[in-house]
């Protein structure tokens, strides 16, 4: 049969970014570190495949999770991904059995109809013509939800999607075209020569009862030819390069590697796996109450691609964490994020090359000025013996009736206790790394691991969430790091303390350090069981809310965190409850300045309802005593 | 009634008298030494906080003293002060005679004369100039130094003739720093080009909006505020004038070169007013101002019965607050009436 | 220890100097030490206002007081009317009183300025007499002033002074009873207690710092006083 | 100097002409509510590292206003980044991102900050 | 600048000056540095003016130094002062002519604190009387002798031979003016024209030609301090002040500065020479240094007397330029001359600064 030019952008493109994803992908596994290669090749030849497999095709394909959280978005990408790919599959087969030959190059499977323009006569294959129009049918209805979510995001319930550059227009057209146009290519030829099932046949016979229908067909297949070719070449230098990648990530995730705290083949590979679906900008309060979103983390991603200065960006953002756990793709966005803020400091940074069709690792070290040990003033502090430590932390200094609460429930406890900054201490350091100032934190890190070394003692309690993810991510302790609300509830289990029920009804707001951040999330409603009666709110567990007052971003205003703890003040007392319980200093007070009811620590709680035993009234008694002499 | 009501002053508190008694159906005189009624508003452009119009101000004020029963005599000043049992008889110095039931002092205030800071070198120094002189530029339209051209720097300095014990004044005049903070602004909307410093002891914004107007002249206009009394100001050679003030927050003299200085004159007890105090034996404070009965229930009171203080001529007082003082001054007149009547 | 705002209250000069302080600043503006020491005397004046015993004492130990050069211009300006410099003069008598004064590198320096002004006041009756002082104690006073002390005589005679001489004029010898007078004076108005402090305070300073000082100016401690600037003084 | 026993004393006045305010520039555009603060001292009197260390944040925002930047290039080293200072500022000044600005603005600048 | 202005303020400050038969007393620093400005001031007054001028035999220093210097307590001081009072009141004077500003300020600032508090004049009076058995008037007159000369200026201006104008340009002298802070800083009121725009020297300078310079140190201390000065280990704060007053009037270009303070003179002008030595810096115009006089020898200049009895050579900088502005003859030769005959005459090394 002669040749036809038409197919040559296809093939371009198509062998095109077949090469590409080759090269790339061995890039990337050669800027691998040696444990990850080894971790990757076990992954990829071990029992991790199958579940990668079974992954690829529920997410990549069936989009599984954006289904679960956004249906109509979910069809529209899974139609897109699915569809294709089914059409590709099918398309492939019915090549392979109706062709004139089997194993034919792919174009002939693409464009079947045009070689095999009278394919269809018969029942079987009118069937398959049937499935075939199905799966085009199926495509072009998600590519119509796609279209409407461009015009009107509520058509897919969103309130915000993405915004785009020219690049990115540019390859979604073609995208968007290459489904019409081969719709109306096969139609015509259909039409031409009455074949075709109950899309093509139909719109074909329509179509040919006023046009020449086989001369108008060829243009069509050029368009359908050349929307892919430009897509394909384009792909890479937009977000639809998460098409192939998201598959390395799966494997790569399912093989046990890590984001970590520098840059590298797995960040990058996950930031070029982010489709920009705009879940997370969905999911983000500084969009919802702040009225920011040009931050989030489908704008990081994307910033991070097309190299862009992302210092704005990364410092902006509450790292509530809210994000990561909703991401399709499973992206580590905070922990990719916090590389972004750490850059200056990291020697592994990437930089575009090839005009963007490549990304390569910079070897430069960017150092900053070595500013020495910032805080040498620090004195030398030993610290008296206890089994166990009371870490009150910057902020609950801030809130004097958390720290009295506590000691108060120390001081019942009748555990041999002892307040390391009870006349105020050093900041445990998370403030400094949330900056991206690692170095600096580490030296308060030492200065504190020392006086919990010294203290000999076996368990660190701390009020703030903040403190309490530091204490046991980034902290070389021997010691167990309790929140108080873990600590608290192992004396209620011991049966150590003994409360009497407040009849109260409460709420309680999850603070993201101590949920999303560390996953703490049964004890401190376990321990509110045990004095008040808990209503649950819209916002529970990991998708609490984060109250605005984060030390995460450091770019925020006033005017903007207190927006949001209003909003989350109106969701936590829709049920007007007594009380709004929280377990974060931080959260306190941020909560407290946006709501007229009453905003209370957990140990608050505790300590009103705690029943002191006789012999420790007078230590109790004492504290009160203090406590008036406003030593405390 | 038809009693008869001598209003001596016209500016705010005594047009604002003057309208009110007429309201109320007295007769009433309104006594102004100037050409025309309206005292100090007429020197002023934009007012704080809500940098209304003064004229707007003016014409309310106007209209007030419409009514027929009120005989405005502009031009004229009281030479003698008779006080009866049953009135007053004053002389205007072409020996006008005024039969009074009542008088109602409203002479005002006058501000502090800089020149009498010779630190300043107000009247030594060409671009030394005070706040009234700047609200002039703003009336024509134009800030200019005194060769034409526009300054690029302005310095505003708190407390001139307030607060110091050298000028003879203990008291705060309590307006000058929202004036202040309100003129810095205006410089700025003028000249966007320039830089504007204001040098207090104590930014004392006590009024409705004052603080936010301070607030506004951080945020949007980025006016410096440094906290210190200027000690002195020279020329330089190329006519800048040069400060020294101690920037007390930074513990730190500062030396500084402006091409404009303004100084915040504060506010005394006008000349008119002490000649009326000499004339009617009207007691004065420590303070050099009238001084009311009582300064909380009956601060328009005198220590001459039928006498009545309104406005400035007591204390400093923004405008709201002369308005309601002269307001409330009517209000004790009538009662005096009914009183002296039963 | 004795509450140091009270002795200051005895002192005339600090009645007269100190009313309310508002802390405007107006003082250290125009100062001419703070200008080039580190010295506020705004900050001095609270300080002496807030009454605080130990940080007084602190104060009276410090090198601070004795920046001042008593110019005077502080009181020119003040709005509330007090004279800073005056409170610095009865802060540094107060010094001397107590014995405070050698705790500072300025404050020990009052022995020089006893041994060469104080001494001159008894022995002439004047607070400088130069012959004799030269350019080894006063480089800046420059050639000029060695072509002086050279020609002492001469260039005193030809402008009409009656160097050494009775009767008046320049220089003119003070006579003896009026020598005796001005001694008297010293004497009955604590004028020599004065000086006997600052003699017994900086000798018991010398041993301290195992310096030696035999009288006169021509000693280790003298020279060290006199010469002595650790530069922590300034900027 | 030896000649004559004394160097003549440098002035330690602010020089408003002479200083470089850049920084203070810097922050103001990365922090604009750097321009609110009154010198209430609330930061100071809250601070971490003010516990330990002369260190007052109320007097670095005014030094750095003036283009006095050495101390508070050297001082700025001190604070943790608590966040305290931010919580208690009565006129909403973004104290935390103040001292991270000014930082980063000495790290830029180095020596040209003076 | 607008001289109304000024005019306006000198007019408030005018104080009483007495017309003849004062009581003078001398000045510690001016008989050791400027001996011949005292003679030249008795002479003016004697000769010139034909005044009545008594001076003491017994009378000595005010302690005024020691006193600033804080090793003289105040009582002291004051019994010292009133010591003074009483020569004179013995002597039957009560016009009071210091001739040192020092003085002029401690005896105006005793006379403040005995109105103030009189239960402290007393004490004195009694301390004065334990010590010396003597009584004493307070003085009803009190003036510092510029004072004087400036009552005067006119009557020297009629005789002057000599006027402050360059003799070349026909242009007036450009003088800085420096008064001593004890002048007016501390009373205001007793100083002619107050303490901020001083007249006391400006109407001499202007009554005798010449044109005073305004310049924005004018009001800053030369740098005594008293102790500041009398260290060795304290003069970089001295002659730092001194520093700032010429760098702020160098642009002005003056031809001359004029003082009425004792210290005042003799730092001004050895500061300008040590500053060179130590920077190569001068300060006046054409590389010269800025030529420094007491307000005596301005006015013996004016009178035509001889330089060198002026004691002009006793200045380290050179005083030649303005005598050659003004057209003033005088022998070079003269100058160092120590005017005994046949003695040799000794130049000092390097004078001409």
């Amino acid at each position: 049969m002669h040749f036809e030019p038409f197919i040559i952008p296809f093939n371009i493109g198509l062998y095109f970014i077949l090469i590409y994803v080759v090269t790339r992908s061995i890039v990337w596994f050669m800027e691998l570190s040696r444990p990850d290669k080894l971790r990757l090749q076990r992954g990829f030849f071990g029992k991790a495949f199958g579940q990668s497999l079974k992954e690829i095709f529920l997410e990549s394909l069936i989009h599984r999770k954006i289904l679960k959280t956004n249906p109509r978005l979910g069809y529209m990408h899974m139609s897109l991904a699915f569809g294709w790919f089914l059409l590709i599959l099918f398309g492939t087969i019915e090549a392979d059995v109706f062709g004139e030959s089997h194993l034919n190059a792919p174009y002939k499977a693409i464009f079947f109809k045009f070689f095999n323009p009278d394919h269809g006569k018969t029942a079987f294959e009118a069937a398959y013509a049937f499935m075939m129009d199905f799966i085009l049918a199926f495509i072009l209805s998600g590519l119509l939800i796609a279209i409407l979510k461009r015009f009107s995001t509520k058509a897919v319930g969103m309130k915000k999607t993405t915004k785009l550059k020219t690049i990115d227009k540019v390859a979604l057209t073609s995208l968007w075209l290459i489904f019409p146009s081969r719709l109306i290519a096969e139609s015509l030829t259909s039409g031409a020569y009455g074949t075709g099932s109950f899309l093509t046949g139909s719109l074909g016979s329509l179509l040919a009862s006023f046009l020449p229908a086989r001369e108008a067909a060829y243009p069509f297949w050029w368009l359908y030819s050349l929307s892919l070719g430009t897509f394909f070449v384009l792909l890479p230098l937009t977000r639809y390069l998460h098409i192939p990648t998201e598959l390395f990530l799966i494997f790569m995730r399912n093989s046990g590697i890590s984001t970590g705290d520098k840059a590298g083949t797995f960040s990058e590979v996950q930031v070029h796996s982010c489709s920009s679906c705009g879940i997370c900008i969905d999911q983000c309060q500084l969009n919802s109450s702040a009225g920011i979103n040009n931050i989030q983390s489908a704008y990081l991603m994307n910033a991070i691609r097309n190299n862009d200065d992302t210092g704005e960006i990364a410092q902006n953002c509450l790292l509530c964490g809210r994000c990561d756990l909703k991401c399709p793709v499973g992206i580590e966005l905070s922990p990719i994020r916090m590389i972004q803020r750490r850059n200056g400091e990291s020697q592994f940074n990437y930089a575009n090359t090839w005009k963007g069709y490549f990304r390569n690792r910079q070897n430069q070290v960017v150092q900053k000025p070595t500013s020495g040990n910032a805080y040498d003033y620090l004195p030398e502090k030993d610290s008296e013996n206890a089994d166990v430590l009371y870490f009150a932390g910057c902020m609950t200094h801030l809130t004097p009736s958390i720290k009295n609460a506590m000691t108060t429930i120390l001081d019942a406890s009748g555990l041999n206790w002892s307040f390391i900054d009870e006349n105020g201490g050093v900041c445990c350091g998370r403030p400094l790394m949330l900056a991206g100032q690692d170095k600096e934190a580490r030296e308060l890190i030492n200065y504190n691991s020392q006086i919990i070394w010294k203290s000999g003692a076996h368990t660190l309690v701390t009020s703030c969430p903040i403190c309490y993810k530091v204490f046991r991510e980034s902290y070389y302790l021997d010691v167990e790091v309790l929140h108080h609300t873990q600590f608290i509830n192992n004396l209620i289990e011991e049966g150590s303390v003994k409360m009497n029920f407040l009849n109260k009804r409460v709420t309680y707001h999850t603070p993201c350090e101590l949920g999303r951040g560390s996953g703490v999330y049964d004890e401190p409603k376990d321990v509110i069981r045990h004095v008040a009666r808990l209503e649950s709110t819209g916002f529970d567990d990991e998708n609490s809310l984060c109250c605005g007052g984060s030390l995460g971003n450091i770019k925020l205003s006033s005017v903007k965190r207190r927006k949001i703890a209003f909003d989350v003040t109106a969701e936590l007392t829709k049920c007007n409850p007594d009380y709004v319980t929280t377990a974060c200093p931080l959260c306190k007070k941020t909560l407290a300045q946006a709501t007229s009811t009453r905003v209370a620590d957990i140990s608050e709680l505790v300590a009103e309802a705690i029943v002191i035993p006789a012999a420790k009234k007078n230590k109790r008694q004492n504290l009160l005593v203090r406590q008036s002499a406003g030593i405390i | 009634m038809g009693k008869h009501v001598v209003v001596i002053g016209g500016g705010t508190a005594g047009m604002e008298a003057a309208g009110q008694l007429a309201k109320e159906g007295f007769e009433v005189s309104l006594v102004e030494k100037e050409e025309e009624t309206g005292g100090h508003i007429k020197d002023w452009y934009k007012l704080f906080p809500d940098r209304r119009n003064s004229s707007e101000i003016r014409d309310y004020l106007e209209k007030k003293v419409t009514s027929k029963s009120i005989r405005i005599m502009t031009g004229t000043y009281i030479e003698k002060f008779h006080s009866y049992r049953d009135g007053f008889s004053l002389f205007t110095q072409d020996g006008t005679e005024l039969k009074a039931d009542a008088v109602v002092v409203a002479t005002g205030f006058d501000l502090f004369k800089s020149e009498k800071k010779e630190e300043y070198g107000y009247g030594i120094y060409d671009n030394v100039i005070t706040s009234a002189d700047l609200e002039a530029m703003f009336r024509k339209g134009k800030i200019s130094m005194s060769d034409g051209m526009t300054p690029k720097t302005v310095g505003f300095v708190h407390c001139v003739g307030s607060r110091d014990e050298k000028a003879g004044n203990f008291y705060c005049s309590k307006l000058c720093c929202v004036t202040a903070v309100k003129q810095a602004i205006e410089v700025r909307e003028h000249l966007p080009e320039s830089k504007v410093f204001s040098f207090y002891m104590d930014m004392r914004m006590g009024g409705a909006y004052y603080e936010e107007l301070y607030r506004e002249a951080q945020e949007v206009w980025g006016i410096n505020f440094i906290r210190g009394k200027v000690s002195e100001a020279s020329e330089s050679i190329n006519n800048k004038i040069v400060i020294k003030v101690e920037d007390t927050l930074a513990g730190r003299p500062l030396k500084m070169e402006l091409d404009m200085l303004v100084l915040m004159a504060g506010m005394e007890m006008s000349e008119g007013g002490n000649r009326i105090a000499a004339l009617s034996g009207l007691k004065k404070g420590e303070n050099r101002f009238f001084a009311p009965l009582d300064h909380h229930f009956a601060n328009n009171l005198s220590n001459v019965k039928g006498v009545f203080f309104a406005g400035t001529c007591t204390a400093p007082m923004n405008i709201t607050e002369t308005i309601s003082h002269a307001r409330s001054a009517v209000s004790e007149v009538i009662n005096y009436f009914n009183n002296t009547n039963s | 220890m004795e509450n140091y705002l009270e002795l200051l209250k005895q002192d005339i000069r600090f009645e007269e100097g100190l009313n309310a302080c508002m802390n405007c600043g107006v003082c250290t503006a125009i100062c001419p030490a703070a200008e080039f020491y580190n010295y506020d005397p705004r900050k001095i004046i609270d300080l002496v206002q807030s009454g605080d015993n130990n940080e007084i004492e602190k104060l009276l130990k410090s090198e601070e007081i004795w920046y001042c050069g008593e110019c005077m211009s502080c009181k020119t300006r003040c709005p509330r009317g007090n004279a800073p410099g005056l409170v610095i003069m009865a802060l540094r008598g107060l010094s001397q009183e107590l014995g405070f004064f050698v705790e500072s590198e300025k404050g020990r320096q009052q022995l020089a300025v006893k041994r060469t002004v104080g001494q001159w006041i008894l022995d002439h009756g004047y607070c400088l007499y130069l012959e004799g002082v030269g350019t080894d104690l006063h480089p800046e006073q420059g050639p000029v002033w060695d072509w002086i002390q050279d020609n002492y005589r001469e260039v005193f005679h030809r402008l009409g002074a009656n160097y050494q001489g009775e009767g008046p004029g320049i220089l003119r010898k003070i006579p003896v009873e009026a020598m005796e007078e001005i001694r008297k004076i010293f004497e009955v108005t604590g004028g020599n207690r004065r000086y006997e402090k600052i003699e017994y305070y900086s000798k018991k300073k010398a041993e301290e710092m195992n310096m030696k000082l035999d009288e006169g100016i021509d000693n280790e401690y003298f020279r060290y006083i006199y010469k002595t600037n650790n530069g922590s003084h300034t900027k | 100097m030896d000649k004559f026993g004394f160097a003549i004393s440098k002035g330690r006045q602010i020089d408003w002409e002479a200083n470089n305010r850049k920084v203070a520039d810097f922050i103001r555009e990365n922090e604009p509510s750097f321009k609110l603060c009154i010198a209430c001292g609330g930061c100071t009197a809250t601070c971490t590292a003010g516990k330990f260390t002369e260190f007052s944040l109320r007097e670095l925002n005014i030094l750095i206003h003036r283009g006095e930047n050495t101390k508070p290039m050297n001082d700025l080293k001190k604070c943790m980044l608590c966040g305290k200072c931010t919580l208690v500022c009565p006129r909403g000044v973004n104290t935390r991102n103040v001292v991270f600005s000014a930082r980063k603005a000495f790290q830029i600048f180095g020596d040209d900050a003076f | 600048m607008k001289l109304e202005g000024k005019k306006a303020i000198w007019s408030e400050y005018q104080k009483e000056i007495a017309d003849d038969r004062f009581f003078y007393v001398r000045s510690c620093v001016r008989q050791n540095f400027f001996p011949g400005s005292e003679t030249t001031f008795l002479k003016i007054m004697r000769k010139e003016l034909m005044k009545d001028i008594y001076e003491h035999p017994c009378h000595t220093t005010c302690t005024g130094i020691g006193y600033h210097g804080d090793i003289v307590p105040v009582e002291t001081a004051m019994t010292v002062v009133a010591r003074q009072f009483s020569l004179m009141t013995e002597a039957g004077y009560e016009n009071l002519l210091p001739s040192c500003i020092t003085s002029f300020g401690l005896y105006t600032e005793i006379l403040d604190t005995w109105h103030h508090f009189p239960e402290v004049e007393e004490k004195i009076r009694k301390q004065l009387r334990k010590a010396t058995g003597r009584e004493f008037i307070k003085p009803k007159n009190l003036a510092h002798a510029s004072d004087v000369i400036y009552k005067f200026r006119k009557e020297i201006s009629a005789k002057a031979k000599f006027r402050l104008i360059n003799k070349n340009t026909g242009e007036p002298l450009k003088v800085v003016d420096h008064i001593g802070c004890h002048y007016a800083k501390m009373f205001p009121s007793k100083g002619i024209g107050g303490a901020e725009y001083p007249y006391v020297l400006a109407g001499m300078v202007e009554e005798w030609g010449g044109k005073v310079i305004d310049y924005p140190e004018r009001r800053h201390c030369c740098g005594f301090g008293f102790r500041q000065y009398l260290v060795q280990a304290n003069r970089g704060f001295s002659i730092a002040c001194s520093k700032e007053k010429f760098e702020s009037m160098k642009p002005f270009k003056p031809d001359m500065i004029i003082t009425n303070c004792p210290g005042c003179p003799m730092f001004l002008d050895r500061w300008q020479y040590v500053i060179n030595e130590m920077e190569g810096k001068r300060y006046g115009q054409n590389g010269e240094s800025i030529p420094v006089f007491t307000y005596e020898e301005v006015a013996g200049l004016v009178l035509g007397y001889n330089p060198w009895d002026l004691g002009l050579q006793m200045h380290q900088t050179d005083c030649e330029p303005v005598l050659d502005k003004m057209g003033i003859e005088y022998d070079p030769d003269e100058k160092y001359n120590t005017s005994i005959p046949d003695e040799k005459v000794k130049i000092p090394g390097l004078v001409n600064v």
